[in-house]
């Protein structure tokens, strides 16, 4: 009953037009920013911030890119971890060569070089479409991936061939190194992901997100309403990538502290499409559920039978998240193919004609 | 200047300087080559009946051969061994058939592909939870396949001559016709063909499209199986094989998604492709190009003829 | 309606954020057991994480703990991947961990600079930085018995005992990871000095198990020695490419995680001749594998699929692992007071090693391997290795000890610890006497 | 299409749709002109020698049996498809080769035989796509999405909601177009197409798999497009009585040749054009 969108009227387009029109979601919103900020750091442990939050919104943002290409924009991506590591290494260089430089300041500028690696590899995309494409993001992940090893300048030379985060401060506050904090990295990861992912929103409900999706629905009908293909298709790997490349030096910079190659390998690509296929194609809201699923069932997976008294072997669960999450994607595609986000729109459906189950619009 | 030499003199110097290295190299690729193929020919079996891109088909390959190696660990004697795995495989079709296909027909490919890619994580899992993820050594000598080397002299030096190489290649051989027998000349493959063509003039004459379904992914089961017995006395049988599995992918791309002799050729072409720039031309780059070598050479190859080498030309209608 | 589910959303945030994933009893000490029993290199992992598991368990079963405290083993998948490495690290070292053991270099580097912030040593036994065997350094770090670049050096003195290592083209393949390329630096060195050319041959982490090109390569640089850096699915791919173009096995020499019974199991009678270097003993005639069987393997408390698995080259690593640590423990209680220990106190422990064959014999382990002995300076301890011969079926020892070069490798490993930290201006080091 | 279409246009032409040729201004200006443009598909030829004329204002037919090439003919026009032979201008512009792209930059906008909304976006978004070439504010102030990009999109979205009540499917507005009835779909899609404010609006049947009702409605709406908007209208159909109440002049196609042009009346009475639809001759 309290889900009710009875009697908020719009009076101006600019009202209908924003990001959330119902007064329940704006308030939905606060409180979960609210809590986010100011809840989470005061009154939870250093584990489930460093552990899980953390790494919940550093996938969050690289779904969010992810999404942008394939969820909007329709083009299928199987090299998410090689642009992620694009902007892991970018960091890395950047931070040696401007070590005064605040590091928020690097970390947004990362995320440029992995747009331009976006761009060279969505070239192919003006003449091949869906599976074709999806095999040339192939090339850019196993071609990438070649680069960080081979390619010695980029990791500095070190004979381990691992990128090590140098120690950088915020305000007198360790924020990257391994003596910052969990909550000091988990606010500064939390700003950013806020921010971009406040962006991406405008731009998708704008001209360049429609040009995006016209793209994706119907790419004839889209050229023929006068866009460019071109510039459609490649802004969008463009602007995806940027968040790609972010996060991948949030991820190495704010949460692992050091990465190699691996940690930007094809796997890690899938496990972000896995995110957005949970969560739901073509949903801001999705990223973050499908983030948030993918990351902590396992967490769940190994807790639970600890909790019954069963003695799992660590591997073991690691096959049950396997599978679960592979049933879960097959559940998905088939019962509803845009994934969490959807369900919840469904279940706010409900509520908004709950308790008349009959008398929806 | 130097960079030119070594680039475009150098390497075919040395090519014609070692013919007997040049032609081990030849061999030793088409070797891969052949693999390559098997792979994309389970893989173009399924995307001919069923438009399905089946992602899932390289660990179809490890999945088939970690059953065949653990019955056999498990005491069940080789030759059941092998015919109780391909009863995993037809069961396997069978329920990927009811439980994916039949309730994602007519759905957008990209879908069809991500559930490839959701099966793949549920084969992973159940092939590691049930046989563990350890490599395992394949039975060669126990299914009867040859082993030990024969050298060929040519050109005053040695070729060395695998006997499983060899095996394998004409295994490979004997595959390819036995399906093209079954496709041109027994009613089930007639049955293929017409789906391929045309799913709705196969149903007006009274072809269950989901027994044909079932089938072509049980014929790519038998092609998995002796993909991976091939590969696993290669080296071994163990989950590594199937990020190569993948390069399955860039063959696709020369092929065709559609041509079973797109996909050998296609094979071939990567598998002698890469390791003669492994071998004449890696060490410019510092190596380890093998790993890309494949996909640039399929994006590159889009570029200019994205239907592939036999594929038809695609015309876009509004 | 909507704020119930918020109030209720909220509720479960905060029930998970203040929920512990592991609640640390009194009477025990958690050891974390970082493992991979998946992915391409659980061949490797799978007994290496019996062996340890099992002698922890052997010593709560036995002794009732150590000195009446508990040990317990908590296994975390890795699959190899420094990411997930790390994933665990920052999931368990919550739990007051004694010590990290990553069996991967990879993680070890990225867990070195944070054990000195969350002082929990990290022993990267045999493997890591080798540069971390200056304990001045790298005070929370440690390698014993010995690092990749002492155990190079004593491969190189084999090599030089046989027929002579000047003049002659060394191969050398290797995972082409943080692992196969740490000993690279010595190696370029000691050609120089030594006068042996080399042919370096990398072998990707995806091509692991699709190496004829490398090999090919390998036949035409004629090298007359090979000596292989390998993991997991490598080593017998490796193995048995060497015997497709004809390689002499007896000049092929695995280093200590390339010379496994998960390895050449798999290789079989063709593998006969290839050489490995090892520094824990083979096989269960040790008083403490005996003990490791009747109190763990025939209760059923051990994960090994088969009792013949106990003893094999990783297992007993594995176990070797267990025992430097028990033994750190024991130091460590020794010298506060303590039963139980924490990170810090165990970090005193390391240092304190000495097992000397006289302690090994008291352990159960007599003529199981060389003197470990700790130090301030050394987190190293003496490591000397030997070098065991594949038989068709198993391993032999074929050599004595073979002491590494000390004299070349020390002032090159205290020169790369200075470099290492040259550029990390807060590193803390320490003073030793 | 059969030859009782034809013969019943006659009928039909007291319908309420029906507006008095005689007073619908002359059309003297030529908007496009398209001048012996030929097309094939590796050798198979669609369109032979092809050309007419669109004079500013009119609404122009296109007929002719099935696979005679007037959809291939619209493709060359907006761009999508580039003939081997023949010249195309459009406001006194020569072209051989454009993109659909710059065809629709140019002023030429086009609904399709299939129903090609995107089916993924709600009526108003895919209304809205319409006048992406209308809006101008680039990435930067996409991203923060306040003062100059929110106020260009109000005011499109003001100049779409006229469209959404002139078009009657306010009450769809915020629906995804996916699954709307056909009927609406091609009124959903008119909308899109008149949201660019074209010269010249290319229409393939519109009409096409609708009731008499839904025809009705959507012939409404293409005279009131074509005579309050003055936009310049060619249009495929079908039914002949649409076309001989609509066209001003008709063009008609047969196996890729044109084989008759001028007003419906001077069509409808060529013995051509009656032996093309009975099928005589062939």
């Amino acid at each position: 009953m309290l889900y009710r969108e009875a009697g908020q009227f719009k009076t101006s387009y600019a009202a209908d037009q924003a990001l959330l029109p119902i007064a329940q979601d704006r308030i939905g919103l606060f409180v979960i920013l609210i809590s986010a900020f100011l809840f989470i750091p005061a009154f939870t442990s250093d584990f489930f911030i460093g552990a899980i939050m953390i790494p919940f919104l550093v996938f969050a943002l690289a779904a969010v890119g992810l999404n942008i290409l394939t969820g909007y924009a329709g083009q299928l991506s199987l090299g998410t971890g090689a642009f992620m590591g694009v902007g892991a290494y970018s960091c890395y260089k950047l931070a040696t060569y401007f070590p005064d430089t605040n590091i928020i300041i690097l970390i947004l500028c990362s995320g440029v070089f992995s747009a331009i690696a976006g761009i060279a590899f969505g070239l192919p995309s003006l003449r091949i479409k869906g599976l074709y494409l999806a095999i040339t993001t192939l090339a850019a992940q196993f071609f990438l991936e070649w680069c960080f090893l081979r390619i010695e300048w980029l990791y500095n030379y070190n004979d381990s061939g691992a990128i090590e985060v140098p120690q950088r401060k915020l305000f007198d506050i360790a924020i990257t190194g391994a003596s910052a904090s969990p909550v000091a990295r988990y606010l500064v990861i939390l700003s950013i992901v806020a921010l971009l992912t406040l962006v991406a929103a405008n731009v998708l409900r704008g001209r360049i997100g429609r040009s995006w999706m016209m793209i994706r629905d119907m790419d004839i009908a889209a050229e023929l309403m006068g866009i460019r293909p071109l510039y459609a298709k490649l802004s969008a790997f463009a602007f995806s990538s940027y968040y790609c490349g972010v996060a991948g030096a949030l991820m190495v910079f704010m949460w692992l502290g050091s990465a190699e190659v691996e940690a930007f390998d094809i796997n890690h690509s899938f496990l972000i499409l896995f995110m957005v296929i949970i969560g739901g194609m073509g949903s801001l809201t999705g990223c973050f559920m499908g983030a948030a699923f993918i990351w902590v069932l396992p967490v769940i997976i190994r807790a639970v039978p600890s909790m019954l008294g069963l003695d799992l072997i660590a591997a073991t669960t690691e096959h049950i998240t396997n599978i679960v999450i592979g049933v879960l994607i097959i559940f998905f595609l088939i019962v509803e193919p845009h994934g969490l986000a959807r369900l919840w729109q469904i279940a706010k459906e409900k509520l908004r004609t709950w308790p008349f189950p009959y008398s929806s619009t | 200047m130097d960079v030119l030499l070594s680039v475009f003199v150098e390497p075919f110097q040395e090519m014609l300087a070692f013919p007997d290295f040049f032609l081990q190299v030849i061999w030793e690729g088409f070797v891969a080559g052949v693999l390559y193929s098997l792979i994309a020919l389970g893989f173009v079996l399924i995307y001919k009946a069923s438009g399905v891109f089946n992602f899932a088909q390289g660990i179809m390959v490890v999945f088939a051969a970690l059953v065949l190696v653990s019955l056999h660990e498990m005491g069940v004697p080789a030759w059941l061994a092998v015919v109780l795995s391909l009863g995993v495989m037809a069961l396997l079709a069978v329920g990927i058939e009811r439980m994916v296909l039949r309730k994602l027909v007519n759905q957008h490919d990209a879908i069809l592909l991500m559930a490839t890619i959701g099966l793949t994580l549920i084969l992973k899992g159940v092939g590691q939870l049930f046989f563990g993820g350890e490599p395992k050594p394949m039975i060669t000598e126990q299914l009867g396949l040859p082993t030990g080397s024969t050298d060929l002299e040519v050109f005053g030096g040695l070729v060395i001559l695998q006997h499983i190489d060899v095996a394998a290649t004409v295994i490979a051989l004997l595959m390819v016709i036995a399906l093209a027998v079954f496709f041109s000349k027994t009613r089930i493959g007639r049955a293929l063909r017409a789906v391929a063509d045309d799913h709705q003039a196969a149903l007006s004459v009274g072809i269950s499209l989901n027994q044909i379904w079932a089938i072509v992914w049980f014929a790519s089961g038998i092609v998995a199986l002796v993909t991976g017995i091939m590969w696993g006395a290669r080296s071994e049988v163990s989950f590594a094989l199937e990020i190569i599995a993948l390069k399955a992918l860039a063959v696709l791309i020369l092929g065709g998604f559609t041509s079973i002799p797109g996909a050998i050729v296609g094979g071939l072409i990567i598998g002698i492709g890469e390791k003669m720039f492994e071998v004449y031309w890696g060490a410019l780059l510092g190596s380890g190009v093998e790993a890309w070598f494949a996909y640039v050479l399929a994006l590159i190859f889009l570029l200019f003829r994205p239907q592939g080498l036999f594929g038809e030309r695609i015309i876009e209608r509004v | 309606m909507k704020l119930k589910t918020l109030t209720l959303l909220s509720a479960g945030v905060l029930a998970l954020g203040s929920w512990a994933p592991y609640a640390a009893a009194q009477d025990s000490m958690y050891m974390p057991s970082m493992t991979y029993r998946t992915g391409p290199f659980a061949g490797g992992g799978t007994p290496f994480a019996d062996g340890y598991a099992d002698y922890f368990n052997m010593l709560n079963e036995r002794d009732g703990g150590i000195n009446g405290v508990k040990i317990d083993v908590d296994e975390c998948e890795t699959a190899y991947n420094s990411q997930k490495g790390i994933e665990c690290y920052e999931a368990t070292k919550g739990n007051k961990p004694l010590a990290y053991s990553p069996l991967s270099t990879g993680i070890t580097l990225a867990l070195i600079p944070k054990a000195p912030v969350d002082e929990i040593p990290v022993f990267s036994m045999g493997y890591g930085l080798s540069a971390a065997a200056d304990g001045e350094q790298f005070p929370w770090t440690f390698v014993y018995p010995a690092s990749y670049w002492s155990q190079l050096s004593s491969i190189l003195k084999y090599i030089d005992s046989q027929d002579g290592i000047e003049g002659k083209k060394i191969g050398f393949i290797y995972l082409d990871a943080g692992y196969g390329k740490e000993p690279i630096p010595l190696l370029d060195q000691l050609s120089e000095s030594m006068g042996f050319e080399v042919a370096k041959f990398p072998v990707g982490v995806k091509e692991m198990q699709n190496q004829s090109s490398q090999w090919l390569n390998v036949r035409k640089e004629r090298p007359d020695w090979m000596i292989m850096w390998g993991w997991g699915a490598m080593n017998p791919t490796a193995i048995k490419e060497a015997v497709k173009i004809r390689f002499p096995l007896d000049k092929f020499i695995g280093n200590w995680w390339a010379g496994s019974h998960a390895d050449l199991n798999a290789v079989g009678e063709a593998g006969k001749g290839y050489l490995a270097a090892n520094f824990s003993g083979i096989g269960q005639d040790f008083p403490a594998i005996q003990d490791v069987l009747t109190h763990v393997v025939d209760k059923g408390l051990s994960k090994v699929s088969s009792r013949d698995d106990v003893g094999n080259v990783l297992y007993n690593r594995g176990l070797f692992n267990a025992v430097i640590l028990a033994e750190a423990v024991r130091e460590a209680q020794a010298a506060t007071g303590k039963s139980v220990i924490t990170g810090a106190d165990m970090r005193d422990g390391l240092e304190a090693i000495n097992l000397t064959e006289a302690r090994l014999t008291e352990l159960g382990l007599p003529n199981f391997t060389g003197e470990v002995t700790g130090s301030c300076g050394d987190h190293e301890g003496n490591g000397p290795i030997f070098i065991q011969q594949w038989n068709g079926s198993d391993f032999e020892r074929i050599t004595d000890l073979i002491a590494p070069m000390t004299d070349i490798v020390r002032p090159m490993l205290e020169e790369a610890a200075a470099t290492y930290v040259s550029d990390k201006p807060d590193w803390q080091p320490q003073a030793c006497g | 299409m059969s030859a009782t279409a034809l013969g019943t246009s006659s009928q039909k032409s007291d319908s309420p749709e029906h507006v008095d040729q005689s007073s619908a201004p002359l059309h003297t200006e030529e908007l496009l002109s398209v001048s012996h443009v030929s097309l094939s598909f590796g050798g198979v030829k669609a369109i032979t020698d092809i050309s007419f004329d669109i004079m500013k204002g009119e609404v122009r037919a296109i007929i002719g049996p099935n696979g005679a090439g007037k959809t291939s003919m619209l493709n060359v026009i907006n761009g999508f498809y580039h003939p081997q032979e023949g010249v195309i201008s459009f406001r006194g512009k020569k072209r051989r080769r454009m993109k659909p792209h710059q065809a629709a930059a140019s002023g030429i906008a086009r609904t399709f035989q299939n129903v090609a909304l995107f089916k993924g976006m709600s009526t108003l978004d895919n209304i809205m796509s319409g006048r992406s070439l209308k809006m101008r504010r680039g990435f930067f102030w996409q991203m923060i999405h306040v003062g100059p990009a929110r106020n260009e999109e109000i005011r499109h979205r003001e100049k779409v909601e006229e469209i959404i009540d002139f078009l009657e499917i306010a009450h769809i507005r915020k629906q995804p177009v996916g699954k709307l009835p056909y009927g609406l779909q091609k009124r959903v899609e008119l909308g899109r197409a008149m949201a660019m404010e074209p010269d010249l609006l290319l229409l393939d049947e519109p009409m096409a798999g609708m009731n008499l009702e839904e025809k009705e409605d959507m012939s409404r709406f293409i005279i009131d497009l074509n005579t309050e908007f003055g936009t310049t209208i060619a249009l495929i159909e079908h039914d002949m009585g649409v076309v001989m109440d609509l066209a001003d002049r008709v063009v008609v196609l047969d196996y890729g040749k044109k084989i008759a042009d001028g007003t419906p009346e001077q069509v409808q009475s060529s013995q051509e054009v009656i032996d093309a639809y009975l099928g005589v001759g062939h």
